[in-house]
């Protein structure tokens, strides 16, 4: 159950009175618009309770909502896509989409986390959690971006790596800490944005990056909550209790240097408006890109150590 | 039996066997009756395997409370807990020391410090190792334990992932040979950075190793895994580390790994006293 | 129906439709019945690629007979056969064309001359064509058809393999831009070597692609083997490759990737003929 | 049947013959010399009769001869071997061993096909038929031994790279590809020796390399002389006819330009003495090591280019 989904459906029964209040002061010459107004004001005033204030949970919800735009979105409203498939060596992980793009007339490749919108899609894309042939495929796409100087961007969506026999069978620790390695010193720039869940290590091996956005209602996490109650308490379902304590919003990590640049949602999430947060995201992806495509080579990857190295460093003595 | 007396006996979680403590330090902290290896205590393990020169760095990193974190305590006493408990500052201990005569930029997580996680003292400590090791021209040999990464420490536990990989890539391109050894247990996020881009990873025998933990596998897939699972000996034969190694034969083999660099890019030249081997 | 006539029909091995044989051509050599893709004439698929402008490199150079091979025939004289039957000088013809407005150097493998086998010759202008576009600072985009090395050329033939790799892996190194196009079949030495060393793998749909072939493996593990192994559906399922295109969308998507390359090391500028996609 | 291990019967009734008349006469005082020279003589023109000029098909016999020295007996024999596990993706190829070594006191990485001895070993082994991962096994070995500064040393022996479904779905032809463009352009030297059966691009995989080496009775080929014919002729019975027109032996290799220097085996072959021919190709090793470890590295990497690159060319206009 998603406590968003759930806050929502008051406000789309209001959405739908007042259409149909608005269709009916239409076709009749009685003046409803008094009433119109008062039910906009008491809309108004509910989607600002439910959404202007959200607690950490509701944010994990908001970045989980089955209508929010996922990667393949971002990938869609790309001028131009040529997908790229597969690792070379076991199979193709459809929960990683990839490939050559232009993006605002620049070419780049692009790299998206996709969890799959219906039943079908989420089995195919498992549910956004790649396996280590994920990872792989990363790898492979990063070095091509390298090899061609193409800037890489990346849309980080998932609640973690696949935790499967299959995947810790072919090394999915192996797969991200060389897909982190790889990021580590490639030549070109690399913007990675935190779309829906940043979920650990799964989501950072294709975030280590020169600017990192997330989106206003993202949540980007050293676990999910889930993991992390099940970690510390042993308790799984203790998640908004953890998702409380982690700071794994928006806000605390703009506060904490680990996001660069964070990308505002319409009041009630991104997916009240897909395509123009879908576009707004784009465009600063594509400001990120011209900022950093003025930096030298060695610049750039110095200004990339610093940035990771700093975090959680101890003043300087 | 004295409490006193009884202290000095432990007894071995494999085989049960009643193991008088001396004597298992002796062993290497490895019970001689099944060969069952304890997790060691990092200054044990440094103990164990260098020339008595160990000069640590690092060590004076002490972690804050950087997301104020209380839940049945505040975090803070529980890093107080395991400092007493461990006689450990954070969970892990870097320095450099020589092993059979090879200078070598040494670092050992320790399991009894917040189950070796990765918070930013961690990842601190071993950015600074390998970057001391690239300038001091030194191989890296590092040994891990870990649960992954510290929750209290959330999403700044987490960066330490990719502030370590910046510190190894930019040792390795500089030249350098870096030696990992995974012991028991080797997860998360520890194991998904650092533990596994190492030139020649080796592990324990015995020891786990993977990426997610065995209980969220099994609530994931629903079904008991198979007692090889995630050990040691299942990665060799899955390919995925260079060796396996019993504890009693680890010094030796670094050793003879270490003296396979002499000649890289990034190293001193060969020892030349009296402990150099054959 | 005269036998004149006759010679202009022929029959889809696929669905056994027949097809008159200008309107197969004006259709890419695919069935319009069943979108069998047959077989290309190496000088066919140039022309139905490139901007009218393509000037061939190394077709001076022939086989000669190093081995003195002879079986039911002397090669020499099977040699001959194929010259006269594929109107071709070897089973690859090079050189330098635009494909919709970007230069490129292009080499096309041709089944039917030898089977489309990698002997000295076949090395030898690939070779020269990586080699030319590292000069000239153009992408290399390949068409695969083989079925291995030619054994008629023995050892030498063997050996083209290294030959190619080195002549690629000098353009890559070099910052050089290689698309590879894996066509029916593409097995053997070629797969085995250039084919399989491209920055973009695309395979035309359909294709057989495969190290052994496929008789060889049905003799070693005696049972059949599923209709679409081998296929290149089939690799892209197990992540070998990198697309698969049916023949008619070929030559857009080549000049999409094309430009891709347009800002890389090794590259010219950018077209700007009216003939540059939007 | 091996043809080689037929012909062998009758030479060594004979030498068992000798040995008992040698400790009869040991035993008695009758002078049995005589007879002893005779048979001696005997023994000896027909050791030339069989050995002497051996025919490619009793070549191939030889280089498949079940007692011939294996790529693990030259590895047992260096002065010191670390083995080294895995492709670090899927499993560790055991028709591989790689690892690790000293020769002659030189610091190298050395890598051997290995066929297996008894019925056990040879499963275990898959008859010395390496699958992808045992190729991606070599990269790995061979990145690490550029990335140190150790020459590489291979030791070929394989009728081929594994042809089985797995091997082919993990992309075989990828994993062979890789490991030639892998051995391209190394920044150390690769000496590599074909021991035994050098069978098509599964050999040259290992034996892309600035010194190659053959053992005089080896074979190295385009195809494995069953599979030449039943390309050829469709009939893999035809394999006898196949190896007298593939010029296989070291003989014709030299002549091409193939093969860099052969070393000579014991009449009637390297099984003879097991332990005199790994010494006699380890000092050959060496002796090419000590070579090339005085070219500076664009030079070797020059002649690399240059030697593979006239194979079979046309000569210069
Ligand atoms: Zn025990
Ligand atoms: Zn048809």
């Amino acid at each position: 159950m998603n406590v968003i989904v759930e806050r929502e459906k008051g406000l789309l029964e209001l959405e739908q009175r007042i259409a149909e209040l608005k269709s009916q002061a239409a076709a009749q010459p009685v003046d409803m618009s008094a009433e119109i107004r008062a039910l906009e004001a008491k809309y108004a005033q509910i989607q600002r309770e439910v959404f202007g204030a959200m607690t950490p949970w509701q944010r994990v919800n908001m970045a989980r909502h089955p209508k929010r735009p996922l990667g393949s979105d971002y990938i869609a409203a790309l001028d131009q896509f040529d997908e790229l498939h597969g690792d070379r060596h076991f199979r193709d992980d459809h929960a990683i989409v990839g490939g050559f793009a232009k993006l605002a007339g620049r070419r780049v490749v692009a790299i998206a986390q996709d969890k799959g919108r219906d039943t079908k899609e989420k089995v195919f894309r498992n549910f956004g959690m790649p396996g280590p042939e994920g990872y792989r495929k990363v790898i492979r796409l990063v070095k091509l971006a390298d090899h061609l100087g193409l800037p890489v961007v990346t849309f980080v969506d998932t609640s973690g790596a696949d935790p499967g026999i299959g995947s810790e069978e072919r090394a999915q620790a192996e797969a991200i800490a060389q897909s982190l390695y790889e990021l580590a010193d490639v030549r070109v720039p690399v913007v990675a944005t935190i779309i829906g869940e940043g979920g650990s290590g799964g989501a950072l091996a294709l975030a280590l990056a020169d600017r990192v956005l997330m989106l206003e209602h993202a949540v980007y996490s050293v676990a999910s909550p889930e993991g992390a109650a099940a970690i510390l308490w042993g308790d799984a379902a203790r998640a908004e209790e953890a998702a409380s304590r982690l700071r794994l919003t928006s806000d605390d990590l703009i506060r904490f240097g680990i996001v660069d640049d964070v990308i505002p949602e319409p009041l009630g999430g991104a997916h009240r408006d897909p395509s123009g947060i879908v576009t707004r995201v784009l465009g600063t992806v594509d400001g990120a890109l011209d900022a950093l495509a003025r930096l030298p080579v060695d610049e750039l990857r110095d200004r990339r150590y610093r940035k990771f190295r700093r975090i959680g460093a101890p003043p300087p003595r | 039996m004295a409490a006193e007396e009884a202290a000095q006996w432990t007894k071995c979680p494999k085989c049960g066997t009643m193991i008088y403590r001396p004597d298992l330090a002796a062993n290497l902290w490895v019970c001689s009756s099944c060969g069952h290896h304890f997790r060691m205590h990092a200054f044990d393990r440094i103990a164990t395997l260098v020339d008595a020169d160990f000069t640590e760095i690092g060590g004076d990193l002490l972690p804050g409370d950087p997301l104020g974190w209380t839940d049945k305590v505040p975090y803070p006493q529980k890093l107080q807990r395991d400092r007493e408990k461990s006689k450990l500052t954070e969970g892990v201990v870097c320095g450099f020391a020589s092993i059979g005569g090879y200078p070598v930029a040494l670092g050992v997580m320790d399991f009894n410090f917040r189950g070796g996680t990765m918070g930013t003292v961690v990842g601190e400590r071993i950015a600074q190792l390998f970057e001391a090791a690239r300038e001091r021209r030194l191989p890296c040999v590092v040994f891990t334990a870990s649960g992954g990464a510290r929750m209290e420490e959330g999403m700044l536990a987490l960066m330490q992932m990719a502030k370590t990989t910046l510190a190894v890539r930019r040792f390795h391109d500089a030249g350098g040979y870096y030696l990992s050894v995974l012991t028991d247990p080797t997860t998360g996020g520890v194991s998904a950075s650092f533990a596994f881009q190492a030139d020649v990873v080796l592990a324990e025998a015995r020891a786990a190793i993977g990426f997610a933990g065995r209980r969220v596998i099994e609530q994931t897939i629903r079904q008991k895994l198979p007692d090889n699972f995630q050990t040691a000996e299942f990665l060799l034969e899955k390919g995925a580390i260079d060796m396996v190694v019993e504890r009693k034969e680890l010094k030796d083999r670094l050793v003879r790994l270490l003296d396979y660099g002499v000649g890289a890019p990034l190293a001193p030249p060969a020892p030349t006293s009296a402990e150099t081997p054959a």
